[in-house]
């Protein structure tokens, strides 16, 4: 069988469970393909896996591959499970935010990492200094978990809708008790978890013949994920995901985000994220070629 | 009427454990000291008179028997500050001058000031160490190492004086020096000294009181009383009586050695 | 009589020239700007030329700089050769580089011998020794990087570090203040300290020194990415939090190396102590801790680095927008490898000048031991 | 066991942890109150104190998690868990354990090969060291996803050095690991021995002179035995270091096994007991690591004529 | 014919430059010994014996003048393991037994098996330490370790001897004895001895050659040739021409001192 590397943006979790899915329930190896899944962390960055020859295709955000793809890793866009963002900030309802209009002064936890982009889309928006002071928002580089917002160190954070929220909620705050921004309702969403391969592989015709394939079964992965989100969840958790009740939230959560199945990139939402990037001076050019619909056209044949 | 007794021993024994088995330091040692006296170790070398010396010092604690010092016991006499110790190596710390090393038991016991350094150059001048203040420990010969550690327990003021081979390293012209610098020091003082020497020359010339100890176990043979006058020129070392004492421990230390060489 | 200096360094060296000949060019196929053949001969020539002239009966001044002069040119003239032309130095180009890098070897062997006379000149000579060998770091890992082309994300070369240094000057300066000056700072004079003031305490009292010992011993090893997320959520986001990351791991290695070091003293030294009676803290201040100082250093040294680790790995954990960590993890997202390079850069200049401070005081604080005596 | 093993080592340890538990049960109601207060005034309960303090102590995700809970954690998780479960902690400690003792392994080696490099020659001395105090102050959890996936893909690939070694994917996965664990523990152990190696009186050193000794002579029959304290001081700092190196080598692997993982694994989801519990098998370990180096110095320390104290 | 020449030195210097300024230890030292001598050196403490000793065994450089160790420089004699050296201070490896003390240096120089067992049997005999062969140096008196030191310098086959006070620690007995084992050993084996020592007695007893140095800055001020027979028995000791030579040494060194003490 054809090897197929994949490396994850994050750990082992519903997130992916697409992969996962697609791996245990053996649809790869219909492909006739050997997927090795290595997961993630909060410090490994997927561009540079690739970029170093430790994967064939990453999953990635589109804001981190378009960056990478500046710095001279030519990541192309193959496919977009992920049609919405689950990005989204959240604020104590007894805090002092409850609109956009009440950041002014405040603290807001924001991740690093490549994934602050959405957010600084949005401050650049409203207008916002994000270097702190009366008329600015002081930022956080937030850590792994929603202890902030407990704490009361940070008067919003930010969650996915499918993890971080849960493990507010589990903290004990209950929905009507927390003011929700969320990325994709307001029009800000940028794209997240895409399949990334490298430009130079690509132009090997096996090899591009490997990523249809590729594509093909997770995307049947996917929809059996989304179907039977239960059972998806049980096969994270075999794969080393941690607590299963969240698992099964977690594989709710993403279906919602997963929209049609058919991994086709949006023009337009991929238009959007490239001229946040612009606006904010995180790229400098135009990208041109970072993505094609080849193979996702040529897995739905 | 006897002066009180300042170091008193009685059937004092100490083994020491090593990792082959016990060795037998010290064994039934029953000794008096009386104030004033000065008092000369002399014994084969192996024999015990560091020990013995450890023991009053409280820096070794005996097996058995019985010991104290000045009526006390040896702990609550070191910590009553009652006696000096001159080691058989130098012991100097390397981190001070000559000036500092002389200088710590005097912080220790807080002799301050003005009267620190005076004591410090006494000191110095008695062993002819003057001009050296400065040096570290490293830079002195081996003779001088000593004699500045002599002149650290010369520095303060003990009742008690222990020394142990003070005098090794030394040339004759220095030794009959500071001989004679010792007897001049005890007569004024009236201190009590407690001495190690393998020279019987300077045992007899110094002392009013010479043990002869021999080893394996370490015992004391024989204790001689002095009859020389309290008063010694350094030729009072020709007379009759002089040789006739240091016949006798001669032939005291000879019967120690019998056994052995 | 006078002989010739054969060193196997200017032997390989002249053993590589030869064999680098053998595989001409020294760029490949793709070359925008290629070498001229004048050039190419002229590289050869000083590396041939400065090996076999440092056989030469003369002194070994004479010699180092013969051979400082042959190692630098020629490794200057094969990276200038390399701009417009990455990716293309072949075997040729390396085995070059190779031999003016040995060179550069036999000069730093040849100047450890010199025995300047005046201070100025020791001092000078101490720094261009490490100078040296850590020029030829940065030369080979540029050579590598441009001359194979490795991805600018995975490795960028050290001229890109020094460029971004250069641009990012201020960012720098308040990742520094943020992270030197408040949090290892404060965190290793107070770990130090408390490790420090724990040992005298473990010293004195048997009963804390058995129970706290094998205690401390398990702290110690609390990894510093479980204890950092606690700190924040303790202390918060700021460099409170990170100072006490700092404490943590300084605190452990001051303790061991102290009580080590209090127990150091010789015995019959200790005995004199006794002899004078004197009371537990006299010994401590005039004995112990004089003998204990090397140990200390040891420590001290140690911590220099192990805080600056602490601190800039604990800023992985939530801080507020500004430090040397968050920059690391922060540029790393966002593939400014060069910006990460340049962080660590500083990072390691700051932590050798601490060292160096702490060295300089160890040798005058210790002079007494034979370590620095000369042993 | 020496009858006084009880009186000097068990008396002392036990209370002087028993008091730590009690400031952490303190502790534990102090830190989580505020939460606790929170919850309760939105859930518009009014507990007693004594049920206040109760709950403080019973949170599902504390602030600072009750020893008992942390106790209990470890208890479920060693005990109760067979020992290859993906849950057990005694199966995580020991895939930490075994990358700690090959990363100080080649730690020492390294560290004792650079002091020797060190001591014998100039060049080196004056070069080096510089550099490897530099190299210290990269803070490794930046560069240890590069080590880790780099060093693990060279070894996994198709190379040289891959092929010499031919490790297993699990075999080089834990050399990947243990790199990390190399990196930190070499450098106090270098550090530790240059200063042993040179800490032999002068006159121990003219000894050998006159006898025209080797330096390879020097070294073996004066210099290693001088050093040997220094040495089981830096080893101890090793060993603790390389347990640190071990668990952040862990992190970016993904999170599959190991003590780190658990770190990790807990912190995402804020399940600090889990954090803790993992916390306290490190410490442990740790604990347990630096003992048998003391104990192995010690008996060392013996059978050199080492004086009892 | 005179035998061949072993130390020769001319116009000897050495300055040590310590913290406080230079310290001028030897100036213009001048010496012949030939092969077969036993050369005493004797003066004040700090007069530069040890730094002379330490010169011929290349552990110090001359800051200006000559010296040739057979015919080679210092430096060559070391490497062809001309000489045994024994320090002033035990110096005994803390870490070895007593044994492989004396056996280190013939590890060093290669004796092996049953030889180098053989060997040190034999020196622990000459200095009467059998038995303690297994002790570590801590648990021996101050003498015994100086015995051992000395063991050790003789358990290998050097002909050069140098001895900077090897008997300073010991009682009267042992030191007779071990002077006549040292005298053995030099008429059986035609070593060369240099000798430091302090005591006047003994260095005109073993020499055939003393050398009266005095301090500040360290030089010769007298050579004395003995004119005692080769063979000496102990009580040679009381003979007029003993006497004689030891009164010119007492002057010397008394010469030595006047402007001191
Ligand atoms: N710490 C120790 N452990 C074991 N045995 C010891 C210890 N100290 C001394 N001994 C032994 O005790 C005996 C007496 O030693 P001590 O030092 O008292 O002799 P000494 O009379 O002072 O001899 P010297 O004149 O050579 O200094 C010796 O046989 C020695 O081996
Ligand atoms: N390392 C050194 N640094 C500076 N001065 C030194 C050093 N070693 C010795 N000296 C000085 O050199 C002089 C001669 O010392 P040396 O050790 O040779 O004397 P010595 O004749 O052996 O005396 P002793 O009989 O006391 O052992 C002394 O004044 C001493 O202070
Ligand atoms: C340092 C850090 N970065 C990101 C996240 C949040 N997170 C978890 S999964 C995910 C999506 C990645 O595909 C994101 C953004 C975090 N908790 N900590
Ligand atoms: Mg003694
Ligand atoms: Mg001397």
């Amino acid at each position: 069988a054809d090897k197929v590397v994949l490396q994850l943006k994050w750990v082992t979790q519903g997130q992916f469970g697409g992969y996962y899915v697609a791996k245990d329930k053996g649809f790869y190896k219909e492909e006739g393909l050997d997927v090795e899944i290595k997961p993630g962390g909060p410090d490994i960055a997927p561009e540079q896996v690739i970029a170093g020859g430790g994967a064939d295709v990453i999953v990635d955000w589109m804001g981190g591959a378009l960056v990478a793809r500046e710095k001279g890793v030519p990541l192309v866009n193959i496919a977009q499970p992920y049609q919405k963002s689950g990005l989204e900030m959240i604020c104590r309802k007894d805090g002092p935010v409850k609109t956009e209009a009440d950041f002014k002064g405040h603290t807001l936890g924001v991740w690093f990492f490549g994934n602050e982009y959405p957010f600084f889309a949005w401050m650049n928006k409203l207008g916002l200094s994000t270097e702190g002071g009366p008329n600015g928002v002081t930022v956080l580089k937030q850590s792994f978990d929603v202890q902030p917002l407990v704490q009361k160190q940070a008067d919003c954070i930010s969650v996915m809708t499918y993890n971080e929220y849960w493990q507010a909620i589990d903290a004990g705050f209950k929905p009507e008790e927390l003011t929700v921004f969320n990325y994709t309702q307001m029009g800000n969403d940028l794209l997240e978890d895409g399949l990334y391969a490298m430009e130079d592989k690509l132009k090997d015709p096996a090899f591009k013949e490997k990523m249809v394939k590729f594509v093909r079964a997770s995307l049947k992965g996917w929809k059996y994920a989304t179907e039977n989100p239960d059972e998806a969840a049980e096969i994270v958790m075999d794969n080393g995901g941690q607590d299963e009740n969240h698992q099964k939230r977690m594989m709710g959560e993403v279906a919602k985000l997963v929209g049609d199945g058919s991994g086709k990139l949006d023009e337009a939402l991929y238009a959007r994220t490239a001229k946040a990037l612009l606006d904010q001076k995180i790229i400098s050019k135009e990208p041109s070629g970072a993505w094609t619909h080849d193979v996702t056209d040529a897995a739905a044949k | 009427m006897q002066a009180p007794s300042v170091v008193s021993a009685k059937d004092l024994c100490l083994t020491y454990q090593a990792n082959d088995g016990p060795v037998r330091a010290l064994s039934d040692v029953n000794l008096d000291v009386r104030k004033g006296d000065f008092v000369s170790f002399i014994g084969p070398s192996g024999c015990g008179k560091t020990t013995f010396l450890r023991v009053i010092a409280d820096l070794e604690k005996s097996t058995s028997g019985e010991i104290s010092i000045n009526g006390m016991t040896p702990e609550e006499a070191r910590k009553a500050r009652a006696y000096g110790y001159v080691f058989q190596a130098p012991a100097l710390y390397p981190w001070r001058t000559i000036e500092n090393n002389i200088a710590l038991p005097l912080e220790i016991m807080g002799y301050g000031g003005a009267d620190r350094t005076r004591r410090i150059a006494e000191a110095l001048d008695l062993v002819s160490l003057s001009g050296f203040e400065k040096k570290f420990p490293w830079q002195l010969s081996g003779g001088m190492q000593q004699r500045a550690s002599i002149a650290r327990a010369l520095a303060f003021d003990a009742d008690l004086l222990l020394m142990d081979e003070p005098f090794g390293a030394l040339d004759e012209i220095v030794r009959d020096h500071l001989n004679e610098e010792l007897l001049k020091l005890w007569a004024r003082t009236n201190k009590t000294i407690c001495f190690v020497t393998h020279s019987i020359p300077e045992a007899v010339y110094l002392s009013t009181k010479i043990v002869v100890m021999s080893p394996r176990p370490g015992r004391v043979t024989d204790v001689i009383d002095s009859t020389l006058p309290a008063e010694r020129p350094l030729d009072i070392r020709d007379t009759p009586e002089f040789l006739g004492i240091a016949h006798r421990v001669r032939e005291g230390l000879r019967t120690g050695h019998s056994h052995e060489v | 009589m006078r002989h010739l200096s054969f060193s196997w360094q200017g032997v390989t060296a002249l053993l590589l020239c030869a064999a680098a000949l053998a595989s001409l060019p020294l760029l490949g196929e793709g070359a925008t700007r290629p070498l001229s053949d004048g050039t190419a001969s002229l590289i050869f020539i000083i590396v041939a030329a400065a090996a076999l002239l440092s056989f030469a009966p003369q002194p070994t001044a004479y010699r180092a700089t013969v051979l400082f002069i042959g190692a630098h040119g020629a490794a200057w003239m094969l990276l200038s050769a390399l701009s417009g032309n990455e990716a293309t130095a072949t075997r040729a180009f390396f085995l070059l580089l190779f031999a003016s890098w040995l060179l550069a070897w036999r000069c730093v062997t040849e100047l450890s011998k010199l025995q300047p006379i005046t201070a100025v000149g020791k001092s000078a000579l101490q720094l261009l020794i490490p100078a040296i060998f850590g020029a030829w770091i940065l030369i080979l890992w540029e050579a590598v990087t441009r001359g194979a082309g490795v991805p600018f994300i995975l490795l960028p070369p050290p001229s890109a570090i020094g460029t971004r240094i250069m641009a990012s000057l201020p960012i720098l300066r308040d990742d520094v203040r943020q992270t030197i000056f408040k949090a290892v700072l404060i965190g290793y004079v107070v770990g130090c300290l408390s490790g420090f003031v724990a040992a005298v305490l473990a010293d004195r009292i048997a009963f804390l020194r058995r129970g706290l010992l094998p205690i401390g011993n398990m702290v110690s090893a609390l990894p510093i990415i479980g204890i950092a997320p606690v700190m924040v959520m303790w202390f918060g986001f700021d460099w409170p939090s990170k100072a006490a990351v700092v404490i943590i791991m300084t605190f452990f290695p001051m303790l061991v190396n102290t009580v080590a070091g209090l127990a150091a003293s010789g015995s019959m030294e200790r005995d004199l102590m006794r002899t004078y009676a004197s009371s537990d803290w006299q010994t401590l201040l005039k004995l112990k801790l004089p003998a204990a100082m090397p140990f200390i250093f040891n420590a001290l040294k140690i911590n220099s680095t192990l805080a600056l680790i602490g601190a800039i790995v604990a800023e992985f954990f939530g801080t507020p927008i500004v430090g040397m960590g968050f920059r690391i993890s922060t540029e790393i997202g966002r593939m400014n490898v060069d910006m990460v390079w340049a962080e660590i850069a500083v990072a390691a200049l700051a932590g050798s000048i601490f060292y160096g401070v702490i060295a300089l005081t160890e040798r005058a604080v210790t002079f007494w031991h034979p370590s620095i005596r000369g042993g | 066991m020496k009858p006084d093993t009880f009186k000097n080592k068990i008396v002392p340890v036990t209370t002087i942890l028993l008091a730590l538990i009690a400031i952490w049960y303190v502790a534990a109601v102090l830190m989580n109150a505020p939460f606790q207060r929170d919850m309760d005034s939105r859930a518009g309960a009014t507990p007693t104190t004594f049920e206040f303090v109760g709950k403080t102590l019973a949170q599902p995700k504390p602030i600072l998690p009750a020893p008992h809970q942390v106790a209990q954690n470890v208890y479920e998780n060693t005990v109760l868990r067979s020992l290859s479960s993906n849950r057990s902690l005694v199966y995580h400690g020991w895939v930490t354990l075994s990358s700690t003792l090959l990363g100080f392994g080649f730690g020492m080696l390294l560290g004792i090969l650079l002091a020797v490099l060190i001591v014998h020659n100039r060049a080196m001395d004056r070069s080096l060291m510089p550099w490897l105090v530099a190299s210290q102050t990269i803070p490794i959890l930046a560069i240890a996803p590069m080590i880790v996936i780099i060093s693990y893909n060279v070894l996994t690939g198709d190379n040289a050095l891959a092929h010499l070694l031919n490790l297993d994917s699990d075999a080089s996965r834990l050399v990947s690991k243990a790199l990390i664990s190399t990196y930190l523990s070499f450098f106090p152990v270098a550090v530790g021995m240059v200063k042993g190696l040179r800490s032999p009186e002068i006159i121990y050193l003219d000894l050998m002179r006159t006898y025209y000794a080797s330096p390879m002579q020097t070294f073996w029959k004066l210099r290693v035995p001088a050093s040997i304290p220094f040495l089981f001081t830096s080893m101890k700092v090793a060993i603790a270091a390389s347990l640190v190196g071990a668990i952040v080598g862990e992190l970016p692997t993904g999170a599959v096994a190991g003590i780190g993982s658990k770190l990790l694994a807990g912190s995402y989801y804020s399940q600090t007991i889990d954090i803790w519990a993992a916390l306290v098998v490190g410490s442990l370990l740790a604990g347990v690591l630096v003992a048998i180096v003391g104990l192995a110095g010690k008996i060392v320390d013996r059978a050199m004529g080492g004086r009892p104290a």
